[in-house]
């Protein structure tokens, strides 16, 4: 699996034991908050860390993340200012970008994806994610992140099947993005039955396969990853303590070992259920039937 | 009746020429179009598309004369094209007037909304969305919906829906649901946002109905094709009127599907000129600091971006930040456009212009006083480029009338009250508002 | 346009039978009509009438043509004949709307306004005058005199000033003054005496504009000559689309112009019931003591009186004095009606019937809720009609949707208020108005 | 000329010299102040006194006069009242009802104007003037006023000429009321030319001339009789004065003074016109030439 990406240290994420992959909006409620966030999302136990680059239309978002991109660009995110916090920010899982396409193709002087691409590179990003680009107009970007050395995620929805499935599939590395189920992003209680599907589905794709949308708690990680998954994607559930924070006014230490907390019941949910898949797969092969 | 009726076989033969065809096969007019939305929402994309194709261009199960239909029966079509004596005499040129004004709700809209409501019917779809800024759009959807007997929910800004209670009591009359959004500055862009997030959800049973000619294929496209009426009329009342065709076309452009429906079948007529007005706001310039465009010019100012599904001109800032546009008129106040005017602008085949809000209110009071037509302030705009630029133009004008102006008379007051406009009445009983 | 070009020589022959020439020699309908009003406005009217015989009657200088031409383009006609798929459904019998809330303005006024501002220009008059109660006589007299370059002044009561400050808006956008009536009530009666009073200080410039087919000769039967257009239209389109004649025609009645104008031809097709609805109000019991009748059931109720330049029908007391009507709409709320319509009423040709408030604002709800259509409140109670009559009526049924509601969202959020509609939407947030 | 009507009384106040002819509504403001008002009226020298019965749509008259029937409506006036009215008054003039066709028609359980003409009678009234009741409509209640003896006034007014002329002219009993100039009722300052043109077209008329419509001081009537007028028709001035009382809140007495003080007034100049209308026939007929 691990050789199907441009980044090594993507494919190390994955390379033993499920991924865990949480998801924060760079800026949100400010700058200084949000890097002692992502830090403590480090010391939970992430895999890779994706960082969300607010865009003022995020039409694939749910309200929660929305809310957060909104606070971001009041407190004055901007991708050079993101850049600078890639920079910064003192984490040891790679760094993946999640951002509209919009962003990426106006950035620097050079109209197209090149400069965007380049910059992240510095920065030490090791992968992209852009919800609003359909694989048809991705080769622009894939080219680029070649280019550079980034893996481009792509997300797969339920309904993602046939020839959508296979042109996605050709262009995707690092990890997919499995969507959970329909609808936004958004914390959700229980696990979708559209997830064991879309696992099913995928299962003949040799790159890692990390589900999101809608997972809020260990328990939830454990089953999805229980049922095929090579990592679990968190994003709601994590800025709705954000959220919480700014709203009931907590400092940033207590939002930060709120996020570390989380991390860890999410990354623990997440190993059982690998353990628990490697104990049926054994128990399969030793009794076959 | 007879206007559409009588050419049918040059119609026919209209629709398969380049200017009409363009943009069906793929959803790209030049570098512009596309379809960059979430994968979830593909499947609809490519369902919609499949549909477009099979009823739409393809006339399955007779779709096109049961539209035709109802936009006659149920909308009122064909819509007049009235020689307006007055503005003809002051411009010393042929001014005719389009009459959409006159189209049941009001505005072009309903012609658009009802086509994509009736082929929601035709998909088999239970439910249909659309969001909605000032109302219009809102408006007309629920008037298609209430028609067809198809439940509907209308996404509206939380703010928008304090400035249009009437709209939004008329979409609840019709049996729609009015959801308020109360993301963000509640306003159009979030309830945009929104109605894409139910859709997410929904694809299997839902239609999302979009107002205008923007978002990702097949909607450029399919909202052309229903509002490409205008054209097709216009065309043919101008021949038997006026005795040939028009030397320019004038209509307003927010997302411009009034603008695309009248200029479609004027598109291959390579001698009529075809004006695209939009908004100038209060001026060109922008706050870049601010994130603010005092106007909602993307086709004069804006540069090459996606939003909401498609490539096309927007008003962005300098990081692909969408900015906040304005304008007097709320309908045009958008910071996108079409793919398709964007490509066309590039080619030089329509001309973009830009009317502020000043010259638009003038064109406001100017046709209700001398035409007895009172205009939508987005009409505004394209009769405060006739005021502008008349010098320019052919012998022989033609203006959409996109719609009525009574859903805007609490606007003019205010704006009217701002300013010194010549033909404006005397307001003072009104100070304050209605 | 085919509509009412096909039929041609039919039609000149259907104008006429004893239906279409009644009254128009001397001005009387049976016992009812005539020509009582102050003798210094018998010049005018003999003018008038003298004109309405050339023009009208004898199309001199081209006068029809050029009225069905403006009527067209500007004013948006034929208006369709709709086939109301859900209430056709519901009623187990097929129901056609003829939509004359698709008019220019939003309702059949125009037809007469227009034709009368364009008979004054023919007359050589250079102004223009016309009481208002509600507003929609004016606001379609306006717009005709806008659009014919005629001064205008509307005289209309101070108190419905107050209610109705939209209407006096687009009134004087459209260039015309409104003169405040502070006599009396100051409401529509005491704007008429103004008007009167106006029209015999100035009768040799000064056309006066009335809103109905009531008044003296010739403004009865002039008014029902230009209002038409709506039979003749629904005929022919009745014809085509549904293969023959109405069995019913359903219209409300005030002064009863858009009844005449749905039933004129009609009238002599004897296989065809007409049906006029008027304000039942809240109750048919009146308060002689008060002099207030809660209805303006003047048809169904009034008895033989002379008011305003007629004789009629009326809502009197035992001593003759006028009283003061009621109704939920504004445009029903008038203690007189047309003389033709007395007379056959008392004929037994036309079926008299009152429709309560309540059932008309269901009548409104319903119709906005399952067709899309929000009808003007004088429309619903030919649409509460329907409800409580269908049982009785044949196969075919025509209503006349005279107008649309935009102008009454107010009033039935008021009105809906105090009830409890199956059909409405959720109020909540309306409560205290838009 | 005397001998053109029904009523003695009525040919009579035009037999010698000017007839003053004031108009006030009955039970304005109120039944008794009403009352007062009228004999102050025929204290002052009247001639024909007009007597408004209050109808609610008074389309033919001015603001001021349709104020006053108004107030009388308001204050309870009805047919039957004004009978009443009429039976009380103390005065000498004879009484003319001015009213609207309407009320004359529904008197009465019989339909048709003979109950009230009969009611009239016995009340004493000589005569009546129906503004909205054109001469082609006017053959029944011509039928009833001759029954009873009643004069039945038509008013003509300037644009009143040809066959329209002679239709109502053919119908007129007691004297003709000449509108003396286009609009309604109301009182005004100057005296129009329309009312010199309108008594030259009916010279050839066997019946007395009053001229009404704006009249209100002396000196008006003056030239109104030296112009060749056989009386004059006075309302709105008159009501004015009522009005006045109303709104300063005058005493009846002071109110009926003032009547009385302009009915002087109007009565005198009357008579002056008439002198020197006298004087200039007498030195035409003396030297001819
Ligand atoms: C009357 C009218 N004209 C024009 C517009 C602008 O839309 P478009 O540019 O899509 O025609 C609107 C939008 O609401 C409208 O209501
Ligand atoms: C929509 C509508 N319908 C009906 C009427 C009643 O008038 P008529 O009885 O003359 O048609 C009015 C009067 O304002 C009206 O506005």
């Amino acid at each position: 699996m691990a050789d199907a990406g441009n980044s090594a240290a993507i494919a190390e994420a994955f390379a033993d034991g499920p991924a865990y992959v949480p998801y924060l909006a760079v800026g949100d409620p400010d700058y200084e908050s949000s890097k002692a966030y992502v830090e403590a999302l480090d010391r939970g136990g992430a895999d890779i860390i994706e960082l969300g680059l607010p865009f003022s239309e995020p039409i694939a978002e749910g309200s929660t993340i929305q809310g957060a991109l909104v606070r971001a660009l009041e407190a004055g995110m901007t991708p050079d200012r993101f850049f600078a916090f890639a920079e910064e920010v003192d984490v040891e899982a790679p760094l993946v970008c999640m951002t509209y396409y919009n962003l990426i193709y106006q950035y620097g002087s050079e109209s197209g994806p090149r400069p965007f691409v380049e910059r992240a590179a510095a920065a030490g990003i090791e992968g992209l994610v852009v919800p609003d680009l359909p694989a048809e107009e991705a080769d622009p970007l894939r080219e680029a992140c070649d280019e550079f050395g980034l893996d481009l995620v792509f997300i797969v929805a339920p309904t993602t099947v046939g020839d959508r499935l296979d042109r996605i599939m050709s262009r995707v590395s690092g990890y997919v993005y499995v969507q959970a189920r329909l609808g936004t992003t958004g914390a959700r209680d229980d696990v979708s039955d559209q997830t064991t599907q879309s696992l099913d589905r995928l299962r003949e794709y040799d790159v890692p396969k990390a589900v999101g949308f809608g997972i809020s708690a260990g328990e939830h990680a454990e089953r999805i990853v229980a049922g095929g998954a090579d990592g679990i994607i968190v994003g709601s559930a994590l800025v709705d303590i954000v959220a919480e924070g700014v709203e009931e006014d907590r400092s940033t230490a207590e939002v930060a070992d709120r996020l570390e907390a989380l991390s860890r019941e999410l990354k623990e949910g997440a190993e059982r259920g690998y353990a628990a898949r490697a104990e049926a797969a054994e128990s399969t092969a030793t009794e076959p039937r | 009746m007879s206007e559409t009726d009588t050419p049918t076989t040059d119609e026919t033969e209209r629709r398969r020429r380049p200017g009409r065809e363009r943009g069906r096969d793929d959803g790209k007019f030049g570098r512009y179009g596309g379809q960059y939305v979430p994968e979830a929402l593909m499947p609809a994309i490519e369902e919609l598309t499949d549909a477009y194709e099979r009823y739409v261009l393809g006339n399955e199960d007779g779709f096109i004369e049961e539209f035709r239909e109802r936009l006659a029966d149920f909308g009122g079509r064909p819509t007049p094209l009235q020689r307006a004596d007055r503005l003809s005499e002051r411009y010393d040129t042929e001014v005719f007037l389009k009459r959409e004004d006159l189209l049941h709700g009001g505005a072009h809209k309903l012609n658009n909304a009802l086509g994509q409501v009736l082929l929601a019917k035709y998909m088999g779809k239970e439910r249909i969305i659309a969001e909605t800024g000032a109302g219009q759009h809102g408006t007309a959807t629920a008037m298609a919906a209430a028609h067809l007997d198809m439940p509907c929910t209308i996404y509206m800004g939380e703010r928008d829906i304090n400035r249009q209670r009437p709209n939004v009591f008329r979409m609840k009359l019709n049996g729609s649901e009015v959801k308020p959004v109360t993301a963000g500055r509640g306003t159009l862009k979030e309830a945009i946002s929104e109605t894409m997030r139910d859709w997410a959800a929904t694809v299997e049973d839902t239609h999302y109905v979009i107002g205008s000619i923007v978002g990702p294929h097949p909607f450029p496209v399919m909202v052309r094709d229903f509002q490409a009426v205008i054209s097709e009329e216009a065309r043919a009342q101008s021949i038997e009127k006026a005795g040939g065709l028009p030397t320019d076309v004038v209509a307003c452009a927010g997302g411009g599907s009034n603008t695309m429906g009248a200029f479609a079948d004027f598109v291959d007529d390579e001698s009529v000129a075809l004006h695209a007005v939009e908004a100038g706001g209060s001026t060109l310039e922008v706050d870049e600091e601010a994130g603010v465009a005092p106007n909602s010019a993307s086709l004069y100012t804006g540069d090459e971006g996606v939003l909401h599904g498609a490539r096309t001109k927007l008003l962005q800032d300098s990081d692909g930040q969408i900015m906040e546009s304005h304008s007097i008129s709320s309908g045009l106040d958008y910071a996108g456009v079409g793919p398709e005017l964007a490509y066309l602008v590039d080619e030089g085949r329509v001309n973009p212009v830009a009317v502020d809000d000043d010259a638009a209110l003038e064109g406001f009071h100017r046709l209700s006083r001398t035409e007895g037509i009172i205009p939508a302030l987005e009409t505004a705009h394209a009769l405060g480029f006739l005021e502008e630029h008349h010098e320019d133009l052919g012998e022989r004008v033609v203006v959409n009338v996109s719609g009525r102006g009574d859903k805007d008379l609490d606007a003019a007051i205010e704006e009217t009250d701002k300013r010194d406009i010549d033909e404006a009445p005397d307001m003072s009983m009104f100070t304050g508002g209605i």
